[in-house]
Formats: C-alpha cells, structure tokens, sequence
C-alpha cells in the first residue's frame, strides 16, 4: 500500500476530516459504506504526523464512535422488525448534514466579509464621548418612577433575603436539593468567564444568587483548573484582591 | 421644522454618533414619529446613493450609521497606507456561522456541532467583539450562552441575524427510510 | 477621474478621518496638485453650505475637517440626554432603602445586610446627593457612616428622616436585634 503522510491539524475536527473522506471518495452521505469509511479514517490517524494526545482526542472519539456503528451491522439483526428502524448510522449522518450546512454557507460569507471591508465607520470623537457622559441628568430623571413606597418595598425585600439566609433552623426543614452542580461544569462555566474576561476577580467566577453547594463546587472547580495549569491567580497583597486569569505558561510562585 | 431642515438635523446626528443610532432615538430627538424619521433617513440614504457620494448610510438591526462609500476605499487605503484586513481564519468562521444561526447557545453545544473544542475559537470572537454573552442558560450550572454582535453584523454587512444567507438543505427528503 | 468622483473621495477621507487632514494629504490620495485639491475641497463645502446641509468643512490652519453644522448643535445635545440613560438600578435602589431606614451607617453594614459589595452604589447615591457622610463611627479606622441628604426629603417631599413609611409586619423585631 502507498504511504501516505497526513496531517491532522489540516482538518478542523474529525467531521472535517470525514468530509473529506467522503468527498473524495465521492460516498451518498445518506448511503455511507461504514465499514470502508472506518477503515479509512483509521488509516488516516495511523499516518498523522502529528500525533501530539491533545489534538488527538477528539480524532479518536471519533473512531470509538466509528468502529461502534460498525459493529452494529456486524451483529445479528433481531427478528423484532420494530428495531429495523433504527439505522445505527442516522446519528452520525445527521452531524455530518448539520456541518455540511454550516461548511457549505461560509463560503457566502467570505464573500460578504470582503465586501463589507470595503466599508468603513469611525469612532466617535472625543467631544462626542464627553457630550455623552456629562450630559446633565436631573435627579428627577434619575429617580424617575421611584416613589417613597418603593423605597419602602425594596427595604423589606432586602430584610427578608437576609433573613431567610441566616435563620439555619428554618433552612434545615427544606429538602435536600439535587446535586445540580458539578465540579466539570463549573470549570467550563469559569473557562467561559475568563473567554469574556481575561482577568477576572476571584469573586466574580461565584454567581449572585449561588448558594452554598454552588461556592463549594465552584471553588472546587477552580482548585481543579489550577491544579491543571489551566489558569493562575494573584493576590498582591494581604487580603488584597484575588485576580485569575488564563495560565500564561509561567509560575508565579 | 422644515423637512430640510429635519434631514439637515438627521445628517448632523449620523454624522457625529460614531455608532449605529437606534430609529427611537433619532426619531425622539426630532421630536417625530418613526414612519417620518425613517422615511427622512430613507430619503438621505437614497440622496448619497443616487448623488454617488462618499457616504452612505446603513441600517444595521434597526439602527442607522454613516459609513464611507466602497468605491473610496483604495484610496482612503492609500492615505493611511494600511494593509489589507486579515480575513478570519476558517475554524473562527465556522464557529461564529454556528454561533449565529443558532443563538443562544452555550460552547458545549457549539463543540457538539463542530465535534471539536471551540474555546480559542470563541475566545478569538469575543476579543474581536463579534460575539458576547446574552445570558445564561436555565440548567445545572447556568452555561453562558453566546450570540452575536453589531460590530458583527457590520463586519460582514449584514442587516439583521434574520437576513442571513439562508443555509442549504441539502435534500432532506432524500433521508427517508434506507 | 471625473471631478464628481474626486468630490466623492474627498469626502469619504474627510468623514472618516475624524481629525483636520492637511491639504497636502488630501492632494497626494487623489493624485492631484494642492490648487485642484483645494478647489474641489471648496466646492464641496460650498455645496454643504448653500444646501444647508447638516455636516460642514472648515478649514484649520491648512488643514481640512468634517464638522457638525452650527444649528444642529442642540438637537445632537438632546439626542445625548437622559432618556436613553440609566435610571436608578435596583441595586442602587436597596442600597439607599438600607441607608435611609438603618441611617448613620457605614458601607461595611451596608455590605453586611446586603451580602455584596457596595461601594459602587454608594458613591452613585454620594454623587447623586442622595446621601452624604454624617459622621464617623467611633471604631478602630474611624469609618465613615453614611445618611441621607436634605436633597433626599425634599425629593421624596417629607419633612424629615422619621417620616419613612413605618415597616410594620415583616419580622421587624428580628431586623432590630441584628
């Protein structure tokens, strides 16, 4: 067999990468030869040159997911025809469907986003910028809407939240909540925030309203991402603020 | 006021706000309806257009802005001699095409799509302002859910999230029973 | 290039300079000497000014800028005022409820009874005048106790700080011994 030399990071993913195989190959995508294409893609990771665990993962689910369907059809069929419905490829035909979709309209925006550069805008100067923020605003427009009552109403709700947190008689009648916090889901939740906020205080990755499983979980979840090098933090100085931020690669111990 | 006057006035707050102007605002600020303060932007527009002037004004999801003509743009180029706007990288593109045909969504279900991790990619769109937070999903662990941005919108000239290049179907009759 | 053209390129570079342009500049873009360019420059303002248009060109020290036109100034104002602002937020809201009812307090009860942080509300309601400092607490670091202003009563038009609404049912006893 010729050796072919391949490599990976040309592809975006493994959907890109079976995509591939199935264009080149010329495949119905509603009719695709499983077992061929498995062996194919297969052979493809095989001759990756570049073979690093992190961008091989997901290559690899891939072929889990691959060699499963596969030997789906290698299994006797039950006699029951109801299960004859069900193609074991459906799921995947379906993914390849959806990214062949998005694959297919970005060439239309390629066109758009070279067309609208010719296009440009300018920022508002600096006067504008200064008209903007002093423009007088009369207390009676800052305190449209608020009467006496509402002052009222916002007193009581913010005793009532406040009692409700103390009173731990009360708080231990309740039933136990689900677990509806994982540590695994925390830590993308903080993966997010710092994809909004490269450098984020240490208070802000625990939500307003969380309770106290949500802080324990949350804390867990940042121990974890420190643990991994996935991000730092800084405190400089004594009860100073906390700051996180992404790993820069450097300790800063 | 006359109605010269009021597109004299619309033309000044074009010109000034260095962002799109919501229809309300111009239309409150010349103390209009907005049928009247559309149709005196609509009038504008059609002037700089017909006239063939270096200005234009684009509607962008309700909103209006000033913008120089494509035709000017070599040689606004060549006064800042500026190179050329790196296009975005294909994995980038991809997953704002995701992010915008499907907003909300939260990065796992952009990953389910593309099959692959989307965290540089999203973090690229963010910074680029192409794409920002609209809030967080009501499940375990509140996901922050992405959608796009004006800046987006004008980055590829496009009028609203609802006037997007249709996607293609490809055939979805053809996936009957096999 | 048709001089039509030109007056275009002119002045999509005066647009979207944002800052004077220097006749040489301009007169180097278009590929023209600095009389032709400072001809076609002149015709274009005189075109904004005849037709009392809404933008004007003025001329600084031989330099060129884009500019709002004179009569348009107040309604550009209007358009930046208020009603598109901010109004009172309801954090801003219970922190000055706390302040009013629990007053002379310092930021750090404030921040005991609401559970976050509350520096930002309290300088919004000190830069509003809608609380002031009334004195310091006679505890290690002196801190600063917060009250409401005379700006405050006549506001919400009562005479003084004991005509609050009185909090009658819920659980004021609890509130007091805390």
């Amino acid at each position: 067999m010729v050796k072919i030399t391949v490599r990976l990071n040309a592809f975006e993913g493994p959907l890109d990468l079976l995509y591939h195989l199935i264009e080149k190959n010329e495949i119905d995508i509603y009719d695709i030869p499983i077992a061929r294409l498995t062996d194919q893609y297969l052979e493809y990771l095989d001759a990756a040159e570049d073979r690093d665990m992190d961008g091989m993962s997901e290559f690899l689910v891939m072929a889990a997911t691959l060699l499963e369907i596969k030997s789906k059809f290698l299994l006797p069929k039950p006699k029951n025809e109801e299960a004859e419905g069900v193609d074991p490829r459906e799921e995947l035909i379906q993914r390849l469907l959806e990214y062949k979709k998005i694959k297919d309209v970005t060439a239309e925006w390629r066109q758009c986003e070279e067309d609208a550069a010719f296009t440009l805008y300018k920022e508002a100067d600096q006067a504008v910028k200064q008209l903007k923020e002093n423009a007088p605003q009369s207390l009676e427009d800052y305190l449209q809407g608020v009467a006496l009552e509402d002052l009222y109403l916002a007193f009581r709700q913010v005793m009532a939240r406040k009692e409700t947190k103390v009173d731990h008689v009360r708080s231990s009648f309740k039933t136990v909540p689900r677990d509806l916090f994982t540590v695994q889901e925390k830590m993308e939740y903080i993966r997010d925030m710092l994809i909004l906020q490269p450098k984020t205080t240490f208070f802000s990755i625990f939500r307003k309203k969380a309770g106290r499983m949500e802080m324990v979980v949350t804390f867990l979840a940042l121990l974890e991402l420190i643990k991994r090098k996935e991000v730092q933090i800084l405190q400089r100085m004594t009860f100073g603020e906390i700051t996180i931020s992404r790993f820069d690669g450097r300790d800063s111990a | 006021m006359r109605l010269s006057e009021l597109e004299a006035v619309v033309e000044s707050l074009l010109f000034i706000s260095g962002e799109a102007v919501p229809l309300s605002a111009i239309a409150q600020t010349i103390e209009m309806d907005k049928a009247t303060a559309k149709a005196i932007i609509h009038t504008l527009a059609d002037k700089y257009e017909n006239e063939k002037r270096g200005i234009r004004i684009i509607e962008i999801n309700g909103a209006y802005q000033m913008c120089t003509a494509a035709e000017c743009f070599e040689y606004i180029r060549n006064m800042y001699k500026s190179p050329n706007r790196q296009g975005l990288t294909q994995v980038v593109l991809e997953t704002l095409a995701i992010i915008a045909y499907k907003q909300p969504l939260t990065r796992a279900q952009i990953e389910e799509i593309r099959g692959v991790s989307a965290e540089h990619a999203v973090s690229k769109l963010v910074e680029k302002n192409l794409v920002c937070e609209v809030g967080r999903m009501d499940s375990p662990g509140k996901p922050i859910m992405f959608g796009t941005t004006n800046e987006f919108l004008r980055y590829f000239g496009f009028k609203n999230v609802s006037e997007l290049p249709p996607l293609q179907e490809t055939a979805e009759s053809q996936v009957k029973d096999d």
